[in-house]
């Protein structure tokens, strides 16, 4: 609030000589990236290689042990909930509450996020294609239709930054075909796209960039 | 303002995940009346020794019953991820953890209340003992739910948590226990109980200062 | 006979049967329970120590059997349902659990009502009295597991084992007022040489005791009609009585 | 034989794991020790009134341990995926229930044991009252454990199954918890115990022959 | 044990008018198929079609609303627990313990199943590639790698039938090229494997067939 730059310039993401230490092994080291809006950018590398945990980082869940994670300028850690603001999460776990239906999810995703819609939330049901099974509780949800609620969020409201950890866990290829449509606008409306995948084609529009792990 | 309308979201969602679970909401009511009528089956209905452990069983139950339910304020959001998503929120955890904390105040605290009400009348608790024991429970169940809202935040996600947490909450818990034994106790003999009152309200102010910010702190040290 | 058992075991020959005869329990149980009641209230005479709060018996006896009875049932019909896989078995214990439940209560309520005038209070902690209310919490303890599954055909399973096991409950409701010496009255009636009542309320008292299981048998028949529709909502005859067919 | 083997395999791992969180270990130990201090705090420390009602207290409070531990009999095996892994085994799976039976007894029941005796010490209970409260804990205790799961098998996997559990287990103890305390009671008054002792030791052999089958279906109904 | 026919006969797994119901909704219904040694179902369908609950019914872990599932013409509730000996089911979930190291859960499997073979462990740890991780608590695994040690039970110990409910998830190129080569080997050693997945490609070298749901 009191740095309104931040949710009006264009959107950045850098990080800085980042550096990782799980246990007693070192998983990445000096990672450098500057991502500037409309970009898209891929982490890969085989199992194991810290891809989730970059992902956590960079939406400030976990901290670097060494270096910095900076949006517009700013260390993020200095920014806390504003930095929230901008972005979109979608972990490994969907972050769905099972005994809610899937339409209550997306209403209190929406509610939380502080703009509420019926209409966007109609829409976003649509997209997914969850308008028929929109009432039923999550917990009887498939594990696709569970992952397309989670990816749901990221069209109920706008955030610039999305941070996805393998979207396309259980989609099928209508899913698969939906979400990289959902990243292309994204990119194209200038937003900026991390995600961790095995897929060799994740299908983005924009500058593509890879950050491959060990 | 969009900071209180989310506050409300995450209330609304907490009862109603709570009422849709009706058992859920019901059971730590009829856990209580459980527990606390095992001990007549254990003493034997002898009226004076109940009359005497009465108090204490009421409110060392209402404690427990209070300490069981603390589990269920964070384990269920962090098992399925939707606790990162509100610390990700665009609002101040702090504001959100509060909201948290009424919710379960009121599906697990107020209910107390009742019941512990109908269990003096079982106990055959004197009528002078009722009111001090309603002052006491509605000034302490509060402290109860903020208490355990922090350390719930702080054993979220490590194994045995219910027992643990019981394990951390349950010292912090004592200072309310006595004074409201205290109350009950003095009441009975036609003591004043202003003191007792005031003691507790001061308990309630503190905890409604301090334990969410310290929840919010909690949540971000544990998931961090 | 075991074969016209097993045919009405077959939900839609059931819902048929349960149709024809509610009337019947229904009918019974009114005429059963306005005799008994006017044999209770007029007919009987007042105790000569307990005077006109005797007639609470009435209705006390009657409910705190049914409690009992009921749960019997409840637990027969699931472990039925559970090892012989008879969806009308399972519909009868769902259905049956509300009913004890009240049964219960009733008698609860009614006995520490007779318990004020009698003892001086509504409620001693007494083994008799204290093993009601574990029944009662039993009851709600399957109720509650009812509600928490919701797949039904895998909650009435899952409660056919709760009942089974709190089956070793009812003995010890019943006897125990022979094994703790209690307040509570031992068995006067329930006796297997003669009871020790007088006529002129035992008539009056067995009337309302068979009032209560024909009361319970229809409402159990409706509430099963209720339970089958619903669990057998995909199947071929219940669309089709809900499309107009017979 | 190969089916020892697996329920010798099941053992250790529970016991594995039990060790591993050595804190989740000693919890419903340090748990069961702090709820039954509580009790003199709330009640005073009026010698005559304790010694009255410590018995009482020990056991109810002995049986609130024991079912607070309960709920990890299984919860944790059906999160991920073990439970399923077990039942596809290739051993009959009463007698892997049976290995986690044991295991929770030897986890969660035994140390009731050594510290309903120093608690009883504490309660100022007199020498006679030991021998019959060390004899009732090994005979209920193991009834505690078997009960507790067939009854945590019916309900895993549910929300809020630690509290349903509760529910639906406490009516179920009563009886032991009444014949343990009438033969500390009994004791203490000088009359013989047999009778309860008798009583207990039905319950367990009952107990044993029927709860692992019962627990055994209740999986195979939960996960199917 | 009194048919000792079925572990020793070839193996063959029937559906015979499958049907579930879940909800108000149909999943599938009169599934017939017929499966011989060598061969691979690949079981396809949209999310939410119904292919982990199917999986489920193979596996005996869920009942048919109607229809049976038949193993060497037994039908499987009645084998009971011998079914139970000749399947690995992987579902959805991994079956493994976060507080036990790799190795220790494997060890565990092993004893369950009921051979113990340090030797056996040793090159499934290796096979899978997780020897280096072998002595570390699996709840500090990434997703990929718990993913392989699930799929580490199947090379455990031979089980004629294999049910995996999407088995490369998470799992990146050399732990997809690794699961197909097992898959490759238990069809040409005459096992049976029936998987649920999205991908295209599952390279199966026997006789592959496939059951499209919904
Ligand atoms: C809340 C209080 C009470 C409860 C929960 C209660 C419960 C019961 C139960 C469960 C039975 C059936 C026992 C069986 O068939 O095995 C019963 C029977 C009976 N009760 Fe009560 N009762 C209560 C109060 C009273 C009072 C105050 C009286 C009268 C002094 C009374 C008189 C009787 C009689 C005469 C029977 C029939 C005994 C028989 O089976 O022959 N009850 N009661
Ligand atoms: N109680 C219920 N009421 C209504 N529908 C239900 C119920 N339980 C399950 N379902 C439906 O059954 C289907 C379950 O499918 P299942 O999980 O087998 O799908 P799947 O083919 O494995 O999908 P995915 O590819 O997403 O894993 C879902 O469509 C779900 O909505
Ligand atoms: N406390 C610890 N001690 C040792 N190693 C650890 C510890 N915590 C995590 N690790 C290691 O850190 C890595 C975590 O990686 P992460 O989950 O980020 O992988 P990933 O790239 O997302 O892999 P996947 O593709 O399988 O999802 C793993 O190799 C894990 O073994
Ligand atoms: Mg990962
Ligand atoms: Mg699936």
């Amino acid at each position: 609030m009191n740095t309104p730059s931040i949710s009006s310039a264009a959107p950045r993401l850098e990080m800085r000589a980042v550096q990782c230490i799980r246990g007693a092994s070192l998983l990445f080291d000096n990672l450098n990236c500057d991502l500037q809006s409309g970009e898209t950018l891929q982490i890969r590398g085989p199992n194991g290689s810290g891809k989730s945990t970059l992902l956590r980082i960079l939406a400030g869940l976990a901290q670097p042990d060494t270096g910095a994670v900076l949006w517009c300028g700013n260390d993020v850690r200095e920014l806390g909930p504003e930095f929230s603001a901008v972005l979109h999460y979608v972990g490994h776990h969907n972050g769905i509450k099972l005994d809610l239906t899937a339409r209550e999810n997306l209403a209190f995703c929406q509610e939380l996020l502080g703009n509420v819609d019926a209409e966007a939330l109609n829409s976003a049901l649509e997209r997914v294609g969850l308008t028929a099974s929109a009432g039923n509780r999550a917990r009887r949800l498939s594990a696709g239709q569970r992952r397309r609620l989670a990816l749901a969020r990221l069209i109920l409201c706008h955030a610039p930054l999305w941070l996805l950890d393998e979207p396309l866990t259980s989609l099928d290829n209508e899913g698969r075909a939906l979400f990289k449509e959902l990243m292309q606008r994204h990119t194209a409306a200038s937003g900026i796209v991390v995600l961790a995948t095995h897929e060799a084609d994740i299908g983005a529009n924009g500058p593509q960039r890879e950050l491959r792990l060990k | 303002m969009s900071a209180a309308r989310a506050c409300k979201a995450v209330l609304r969602r907490d009862l109603l995940l709570g009422l849709r679970h009706r058992a859920e909401l019901a059971n730590p009511l009829v856990f209580y009346v459980i527990v606390a009528s095992l001990f007549p089956f254990a003493v034997g209905s002898d009226t004076p020794t109940l009359a005497i452990i009465g108090p204490s069983v009421i409110w060392v139950c209402a404690l427990l019953a209070a300490t069981l339910s603390l589990d269920r304020i964070f384990h269920a959001d962090f098992d399925d991820g939707t606790l990162e998503q509100l610390i990700l929120a665009r609002q101040p955890l702090v504001l959100l953890v509060g909201a948290k904390t009424l919710a379960h105040w009121l599906l697990c605290g107020v209910p107390l209340v009742p019941a512990a009400l109908a269990l003096a009348v079982l106990y055959q608790l004197p009528a002078t003992a009722l009111w001090p024991m309603l002052s006491t429970l509605l000034l302490g169940t509060p402290v109860f739910s903020l208490t355990g809202t922090a350390l719930a935040a702080l054993t979220v996600g490590l194994s045995g948590s219910g027992v643990l947490l019981a394990l951390l909450i349950l010292p912090l818990y004592i200072p309310v226990l006595i004074f409201s034994v205290a109350a009950v106790g003095n009441a009975m003999n036609g003591l004043s109980i202003a003191g007792e009152l005031y003691f507790l309200s001061a308990l309630l102010v503190l905890a409604l200062t301090v334990m969410p910010f310290a929840a919010a702190a909690a949540l971000r040290i544990r998931l961090g | 006979m075991l074969e016209r058992l097993y045919k009405y075991a077959a939900p839609h020959q059931f819902f048929a049967l349960s149709r024809a005869l509610t009337p019947w329990f229904g009918g019974a149980a009114a005429a059963l329970l306005a005799v008994g009641l006017a044999g209770a209230l007029w007919f009987a005479p007042p105790d000569y120590q307990q005077g006109e709060s005797v007639r609470i018996i009435y209705v006390h006896v009657p409910a705190a059997w049914m409690s009992l009875f009921v749960y019997v049932v409840l637990a027969a019909a699931g472990i039925t349902g559970l090892v012989w896989n008879v969806k009308v078995a399972d519909a009868l214990a769902r259905a049956s659990a509300p009913l004890g439940a009240s049964f219960t209560l009733l008698a609860l309520a009614t006995g520490s009502l007779w318990g004020k005038p009698m003892w001086g209070t509504w409620w001693v902690w007494d083994a008799r009295l204290t093993s009601e209310l574990i029944l009662l919490f039993l009851y709600l303890g399957y109720i509650a597991l009812q509600g928490a599954i919701e797949d039904t055909r895998m909650a009435a399973r899952a409660g056919a084992v709760l009942a089974a096991i709190g089956l070793v409950n009812i003995p010890i409701i019943h006897y125990s007022v022979e094994w703790w010496s209690t307040l509570h009255q031992g068995p006067t009636i329930t006796r297997f040489d003669a009871p020790a009542i007088h006529a002129s309320m035992l008539v009056p008292l067995l009337i309302m005791a068979l009032g209560f299981k024909a009361f319970y048998a229809a409402t159990a028949l409706v509430r099963m009609r209720c339970e089958l529709l619903e669990s057998e909502c995909n199947s071929a005859w219940v669309t089709e009585l809900g499309s107009g067919g017979k």
